[in-house]
């Protein structure tokens, strides 16, 4: 008896060392930390641990620079497991154990919203690499991907163009959360403005990691006879494939009905068979095709660095829009930094608003003076055998970020913090 | 009757309808024709296969019945009809005038007061002597009050005897588990007469005991006799001969009767010699 | 001579809840984990007894995991059934809990509505009635623990009136789990889908963030565990206790020396349901969030984990056993974060081939060899 | 069903040209395109490349074709100079002339759009009408259906007048009818409605909804009797559309169900009869899998030509493989934990993470391409509207040949014997001498095996990741509990019963809800039978 209750206190202390309540030895000083903050392991990992190594490639081409005020930027590579509270106690680690001057990570709004509190409590400096829905706006986070107004609101206009196909119906198809909920919204405000009727408009939802898309894609067909239709997906990166596979095999063509995706990448599109896909579409701020010198450069060092780390299939490695949004992303809190001569995080913010930066989606991007996004160019391109994609249309510049989107009732008034 | 106590029972989860058995009996029990268990017509099948097939037997209150009986002759089944875990395809079992068996559950006909000793010795293996006794003991099995009961002084004490009786005083504070076969059997028993039944169903109580232990046995059973009417299968013919007495010995045979009567009477029965003796 | 022997089966009879040196460790231990949050906010970080805040949370987040470890031990390791649906009745304890909390955020949230953003989103114009009167603190009390004991009570009644044992009791209790978890995803069922509920702003008019209400939060949940174990104690020591382990051990048996074990067993799961939506309650203000995954097969399973691994049907095991894995969880993740499932994979698997009484088994083990030793 | 997928072959074969990739490059065109009809696909404007399209399928010259068809598959080249050449490998064919040459350095494949898609297959479809072969005529003439162009309508009657073949002449029949919708005799206008009221294809669906409608739609139909006429149509074509979706949920209810099938019967051996509660047949699943993506490769590698057996050749060694895994399993962790059901969750658990993290080091965390190979992509459409998929028809046949498989080698082999001699009584079989062990490692490695098996079928449908075995885990164990532990039949009819009720009550329920009914189902099924579909009856129950 009293052994086993001695166990406890031995363990309950021992917890505590493990758990950093003995005071820390850090190489501080001569050293930045930096954290990364992607799920490694679990159902995420799928998307994010290719972030997680775009992340060391900046940091390590950072460091060969000279890093940053002179000093080294040193990753701190931390694995949530694609857990949402476990997103909550890792960014509180990072911050308050670790002491890294800034993270980067997050890919599901979930996980965003899950981490917000801790970075608002303890003022850390967030960077979120990746296409959302917008409604949000924080002090300590700076958003790198598309709002629904850089992504796919163009989409849309492009499907209802006479190249995109004339759409006169619309499939909203996507995986039942936040993101595809808000953008549908958002997309459905945007088709009434343009005449759509609801009649017109056929919202479905499917849970997370659904694979049986049989009966959608025969409900898609038969909607179809409605009129010249067009699928709009937000289905999430898992579910894509068995997707897919039920289109090409159905007899669905781009021709017919053409599917353009948000979530849909090179990344992803390393795991279809992409020849019955040609010709469906995607919307993003990048590509890997893009054909521009900061493009073919971001590309080589991506490859050459997969190489060397030999990841896994490292000779099919591609690139895609997160990947390029967290590369811009730590570019540019490095210039802010520079700027700042701090890490400080308040410092830091301060400068970030207007920083600009070469980036491979060939223009030189800014970051918003006010509202802490991007103005990004936005490409719809089509799906080609080879896993790439076609870019049919490009928007005539970067566009500015509207996290508020003006189709929802109520943000007017919202803008800027 | 039973719709009280399913009711009772989402209340409070226990058999309350029942439990009033286990306080007013042994007087209770209305026994006036002088019988305490009437088996009538009972057929149980399996699948087709008849286990027992229109059996029909009665016993008296006080009285020591013996069953023998080739294997498959229907003996345990017919325990498990009586005790509940098997109900009849056809047939009444009713214990005393008024108990209709056939309604009741496994913990229910327990409380009604019969109380059961398997072939196999299905002791509390991780409990010790005395907690197997003290949760066999009679009294109100609910939910609650098992929550909050406390020991009482005279409840100990007839735990005492009864550990003097089945001779396991020295092994009281021993798990179940470390006793000897022979121990496990009279453990059993003792968590029987700690049911204070009526009616004792045993099933082989001898089955695997050294002599000394069958010995002692016999002489237990006989000491119970009058107190408890009992219900004894077995195989052993020298165990049969010396509790049986004059009492009266019924041969099962293919689920059904096949001859009833004081022992020598039952020997000499060329039928039974047939089926079972003879062999 | 009688007489003394008699006295002796009283000794038999009498079991005290605790040993007094038991009671002494335990106390014990309950004072250091309660001194933590003193030395985090009494000492400036960098001093050497200062406790960094995130020590104290993490803390604060194992102990409602060894309460409801506590609670899988009780049903588990005694009445032997094994559930594989905890999470379940976690995650309820927790959304109950969270719509409170969510009611608190009032006007603060991102639409400035008094409904929580996700229904802004979803175009709801008014709380489903089952949100109704949820703004009430202590009604969503009522709830943390009326939810979860119901669904256990009329999901054990049949079950168990059904006669469902071991891997079968396990498999539906597993599907019940997961057919919620899809309910929970779903945003039209309205608890707010797949992102459940954060951004949580105060509770009972205090900033949920703010130091002090932490270390609140961290007391309330340490008594709770504390008295959670005094009280899973007296249940298993009482007669009940071992009418339970009966059930475990000799189930039909148990029938016919009367006792019906339906309600004994309803009794306990019920009781463990209800204990590990208190954990529930009291883990999310705590970590912040709270979302359907609590619901995953992984989740109830990870549960079971802790118990076995230290050591089930000791109660004490189960939270040493919670603390540890996910001591462990959390340090793997972070200085190896690319193979920590191996590590974890790996205990799990020479946990259960080679510890089988679990890490309070083999410190049984040991102490016993050393008094050996000693004699 | 090799027949059947060769005969398929076959006939891909010819149809190569209208699917997104073609099995043979295209044959080399005779000298003498007009380059300045070449010259606008190189440039940048839409409508130019159109007009253009639209030429080149007027020309009776199979040189044009050629180009359309490059042109559709990305082969087309434009050089800096602006002539257009027809690629085929490091090739090229400059169509003006019909010289072939190395394809230049600086020559960049013209990019389209689908709207260019569209207009190339319109195009191609015209000169098709008069191919020699009925197959490409009738697709063709299939896709002029769809073309709503009245300026086609000469073209298709010249076609008409000149086709033999019946089937050919009722798809032309249709193709003209839809176009006399515009005709201006009413008599003409309700023929044609009639013509496509029989057809019952839902394609006509919306401009038939639209003429039935009064005379001030949108487009305008005057006379009541065509507009009766139409109403009537559209009658039989929405009877026709309710016959294929209940026709439609019967298939998906069978494919779903076939599939978890496959995904349960390994766990109806390792945990029907075995009684191991393994967490990790999920990722032995996943095993199978990620070994057909290797099969691909190799045969990428290696067998190019033969890409389209690689599945065939997968599954044997998928099935040694998993085989092989489980009986390692069975050897070094669950051989100890026989009679500890709970136990063997737990360590099998720790085992699946194990698997998952060891794919994610080995093959990385995103998931893997594997294709269908191209006699199971596509599908065929029966009642007229109803698509029968490939991959799907070979999987359910699949389902019952591994089946058929488990039942022969349950019942009629000496393994089979003994194992259900040990799952009655392990002790007994002991003592009159079953080799439990060696018993137990085989057993358990057969149903490691069938997993593996079943993850090359579901390769075929889903995606191959790490996170592919827990998907199907809770699954694959509700079928076997609520068929009955150890009952075969009982698991056959479970997972069927499950795929189909799910199927048809996706439609009103929605995809969410349907898999919640079918979960609270099962737990009240199990609740009035704990044993399952088939549960032994008799003594030996308790």
């Amino acid at each position: 008896m009293k052994r086993r209750l001695a166990l406890k206190q031995l363990t309950a202390v021992s917890l505590l060392a493990m758990s950093g309540w003995m005071p820390q030895v850090h190489a501080a000083g001569d050293t930045i930390k930096v954290g990364i903050l992607h799920s490694l392991s679990g159902t995420m990992a799928i998307s994010e641990t290719s972030l997680k190594d775009v992340a060391l490639m900046a940091i390590e081409e950072i460091n060969a620079n000279g890093g940053v005020l002179g000093k080294k930027l040193e990753p701190v590579v931390v694995d949530p497991a694609s857990n949402w509270p476990l997103f909550a106690e890792k960014s509180r680690q990072l911050l308050s154990q670790d002491k890294v001057a800034v993270v980067f990570g997050c890919w599901t709004s979930v996980s965003r919203k899950s981490v917000l509190p801790v970075f608002k409590e303890l003022n850390g400096l967030l960077f979120y690499p990746v296409q959302y829905e917008g409604e949000e706006l924080e002090k300590n986070v700076f958003y790198t991907g598309a709002a629904p107004n850089q992504q796919a609101i163009p989409a849309v206009e492009y499907l209802m163009s006479e190249d995109g196909g004339g759409a006169k119906r619309f499939v909203l198809l996507g995986t039942d959360y936040v993101y595809p909920r808000t953008t549908n919204k958002i997309l459905r405000a945007f088709l009434h403005s343009k005449g759509v009727k609801d009649s017109d408009i056929d919202e479905v939802y499917t849970p997370f990691g659904h694979s049986d898309y049989q009966t959608i894609v025969a409900n898609i067909k038969k909607f179809a006879t409605g009129g010249k239709t067009a699928v709009v997906s937000t289905i999430n990166g898992d579910s894509n494939v068995p997707f897919y596979k039920e289109l090409g095999n159905a007899g669905l063509k781009a021709t017919d009905v053409p599917v353009v995706a948000f979530s849909v990448g090179e990344e992803e599109l390393r795991g279809v068979d992409t020849k019955p896909l040609v010709g469906h579409l995607a919307a993003w701020n990048y590509f890997e095709s893009i054909k521009n010198p900061v493009n073919q450069d971001f590309i080589k060092k991506w490859k050459a660095y997969a190489q060397a780390k030999n990841l896994p299939n490292a000779n099919t490695v591609v690139t895609n829009d997160p990947m390029e949004a967290t590369y811009i992303g730590i570019h540019m809190w490095k210039q802010a930094v520079e700027q700042a001569k701090s890490t400080e995080v308040d410092k830091v913010i301060a400068s970030m608003g207007g920083q600009k930066f070469d980036a491979p989606d060939g223009y030189t991007i800014e970051m918003d003076k006010t509202n802490h996004h991007l103005h990004k160019p936005v490409y719809i391109g089509e799906i080609r055998a080879d896993g790439q994609f076609n870019v049919v249309w490009k928007s005539k510049g970067p566009i500015r970020a509207q996290p508020w989107s003006p189709y929802i009732p109520g943000n007017e008034s919202k803008q800027g913090l | 009757m039973t719709s009280t106590h399913t009711e009772s029972a989402m209340l409070d989860g226990g058999p309350s309808g029942e439990a009033g058995y286990g306080r007013v009996s042994p007087g209770g029990l209305d026994t006036s024709h002088g019988a305490i268990l009437y088996l009538e017509g009972i057929t149980v099948s399996f699948d087709g296969f008849k286990a027992l097939n229109d059996l029909t037997l009665d016993i008296g209150v006080g009285e020591l019945r013996c069953i023998i009986g080739p294997n498959g002759a229907g003996k345990t089944t017919m325990m498990d009809v009586i005790t509940g875990k098997t109900r009849p395809t056809a047939g009444t079992v009713y214990f005393g005038q008024s108990i209709d068996l056939t309604t009741l559950n496994e913990a229910q006909i327990a409380h009604a007061g019969i109380g059961r000793k398997f072939q196999r010795p299905t002791v509390f293996e991780q409990h010790t002597v005395f907690e197997n006794l003290e949760l066999a003991m009679k009294t109100d099995k609910r939910v609650r009050p098992t929550l909050f009961s406390r020991l009482s002084g005279e409840q100990a004490d007839r735990i005492g005897e009864t550990l003097e009786l089945i001779r396991l005083r020295p092994e009281a504070a021993l798990p179940a588990g470390l006793l000897s076969h022979g121990q496990k059997q009279w453990l059993e028993i003792g968590m029987l007469l700690m049911q204070e039944p009526q009616l004792l169903l045993l099933d082989e109580p001898v089955a695997g005991m050294t002599d000394a232990e069958t010995e002692r046995t016999g002489e237990l059973l006989n000491e119970l006799r009058g107190r408890h009417s009992l219900m004894v299968v077995e195989h052993d013919m020298d165990f049969v001969n010396q509790i049986a007495g004059d009492g009266k010995v019924t041969v099962l045979h293919e689920g059904s009767v096949l001859a009833e009567g004081p022992m020598s009477k039952v020997q000499a029965d060329p039928r039974v010699i047939e089926v079972y003796l003879g062999r | 001579m009688k007489q003394t022997a008699l006295t002796d089966l009283h000794l038999l009879a009498r079991r005290p809840l605790y040993s007094g040196r038991a009671w002494a460790a335990l106390a014990a231990a309950a004072a250091v984990l309660a001194l933590l949050p003193l030395l985090n906010l009494a000492f400036p970080p960098g001093h050497a007894l200062h406790v960094s805040a995130y020590a104290v949370a993490l803390l604060g987040k194992f102990m409602c995991y060894a309460m409801a470890a506590l609670a899988l031990d009780l049903v588990w390791g005694y009445a032997g059934i094994l559930s594989l649906g905890h999470g379940l009745f976690f995650a309820l304890g927790g959304y109950a809990h969270g719509m409170y909390l969510m009611r608190a955020i009032g006007r603060d949230g991102v639409y400035q509505s008094d409904l929580p953003d996700f229904m802004v989103f979803l175009d709801w114009k008014a709380y489903p009635w089952y949100w109704s009167f949820t703004e009430h603190f202590w009604y969503a009390m009522l709830l943390v623990v009326l939810v979860p004991g119901l669904l256990a009570f009329v999901f054990g009644y049949f079950a168990f009136r059904s006669r469902i044992k071991g891997v079968y009791f396990s498999i539906i209790t597993q599907a019940l789990t997961f057919a919620a978890m899809l309910l929970f995803f779903r945003n039209d069922t309205g608890f707010g889908g797949n992102n459940g509920f954060t951004d949580f702003k105060r509770i009972l008019g205090f900033d949920i963030t703010a130091p002090g209400t932490r270390a609140a939060l961290y007391w309330i949940t340490l008594a709770a565990l504390a008295g959670a174990l005094v009280l899973a104690r007296a249940v298993t020591q009482s007669k009940l206790g071992r009418v339970l382990t009966a059930v475990r051990d000799s189930e039909s048996r148990l029938r016919f020396i009367g006792y019906d074990p339906l309600g004994f067993k309803l009794f306990v799961w019920t009781l463990s349901a209800v204990l590990c939506g208190v954990a529930g309650a009291l883990y999310v203000p705590q970590v912040g969030i709270i979302n359907p995954s609590e619901m995953s097969t992984e989740t109830s399973i990870e549960m079971v984990i802790w118990v076995a691994t230290g050591g089930r049907g000791t109660l004490v095991g189960p939270i040493i056993g919670a603390g540890a894995v996910n001591g462990l969880k959390t340090w793997f993740t972070s200085v190896l974060p690319e193979f920590w499932l191996y590590a974890l994979g790996l205990i799990f698997v020479l946990v259960t081939l080679f510890l089988p009484t679990g890490i309070v088994g083999l410190a049984r083990r040991l102490a016993v060899r050393f008094q050996e030793r000693k004699a | 069903m090799r027949i059947a997928a060769i005969a398929h072959f076959l006939r891909r074969f010819l149809l190569g040209w209208l699917l997104a990739v073609p099995l043979l490059s295209a044959p080399a065109p005779a000298a003498g395109v007009d380059p300045a009809l070449l010259a606008p696909l190189a440039g940048d404007d839409t409508d130019a490349k159109l007009r253009a399209i639209a030429a080149l399928g007027q020309l009776p010259d199979p040189g044009a074709a050629a180009v359309l068809q490059a042109l559709g598959n990305d082969r087309l080249y434009a050089t800096a100079d602006g002539r257009v050449l027809v690629g085929d490998g490091a090739r090229a064919i400059d169509p003006a002339t019909g010289a072939a040459a190395d394809l230049p350095a600086d020559a960049g494949a013209i990019g389209i759009n689908n709207r260019l898609r569209r207009a190339i297959e319109a195009a191609l479809a015209g000169s098709r009408l008069y191919s020699a072969d009925a197959r490409e005529r009738l697709a063709a003439a299939r896709r002029l259906q769809q073309a709503g162009d009245p300026a086609r309508l000469p073209m298709l009657e010249k076609a008409l007048a000149v086709e033999k073949h019946d089937e050919v002449r009722g798809a032309l029949e249709i193709a003209v009818a839809n176009l006399e919708l515009k005709s201006a005799d009413p008599a003409v206008r309700r023929h044609a409605v009639e013509l496509l009221g029989r057809t019952g294809n839902p394609a006509f669906r919306s401009t038939l909804a639209a003429l039935a409608q009064q005379a001030d739609g949108p487009q305008a139909e005057p006379d009541a009797e065509v507009r009766e006429a139409a109403a009537q149509a559209l009658r039989q074509i929405d009877r026709h559309l309710a016959t294929i979706e209940w026709a439609g949920n019967l298939f998906y209810g069978i494919s779903l169900g076939s599939v978890l099938l496959l995904a349960a019967l390994g766990l109806a051996i390792t945990f029907g009869l075995m009684g191991v509660i393994n967490m990790a047949h999920g990722e032995l699943l996943m095993i199978g899998a990620y070994v057909t993506y290797v099969a691909q490769t190799l045969f990428r590698a290696w067998l190019p030509g033969w890409m389209d057996w690689y599945v065939l050749a997968a599954l044997p060694l998928a099935f040694v493989v998993t085989a092989l895994v489980g009986m390692a399993l069975e050897r070094t962790v669950i051989r100890w934990l026989y009679g500890r059901p709970l136990e063997t969750l737990l360590a099998t658990w720790g085992i699946s993470l194990m698997l998952m993290q060891g794919v994610r080091t080995l093959f990385g965390a995103q998931n893997v391409e594997v294709g269908n190979p191209s006699w199971m992509s596509g599908g065929i459409t029966v009642l007229d509207g109803l698509v029968l998929t490939y991959n799907r028809l070979v999987i359910i046949g699949f389902a019952l040949f591994v089946v058929f498989l488990v039942w022969a080698l349950l019942n009629h082999t000496r393994l089979g014997l003994f194992v259900r001699a040990i799952t009655q009584n392990r002790r007994m079989a002991d003592c009159v001498g079953v080799p439990t062990g060696r018993v137990d490692m085989l057993a358990f490695g057969l149903g490691s095996g069938i997993a593996g098996l079943a993850g090359v079928a579901l390769s075929q449908l889903g995606n191959v990741g790490p996170d592919l075995g827990r998907a199907y885990i809770v699954d694959s164990f509700m079928v076997v509990v609520l068929g009955g532990v150890g009952q075969l039949a009982g698991t056959v009819i479970a997972a069927l019963g499950l795929g189909g009720v799910n199927k048809f009550l996706e439609p009103y329920a929605g995809a969410v809800m349907a898999k919640i009914t079918i979960l609270a189902l099962i737990v009240l099924f199990v609740q009035k039978r704990p044993q399952g579909l088939f549960a032994p009856r008799g003594r030996s129950v308790e």
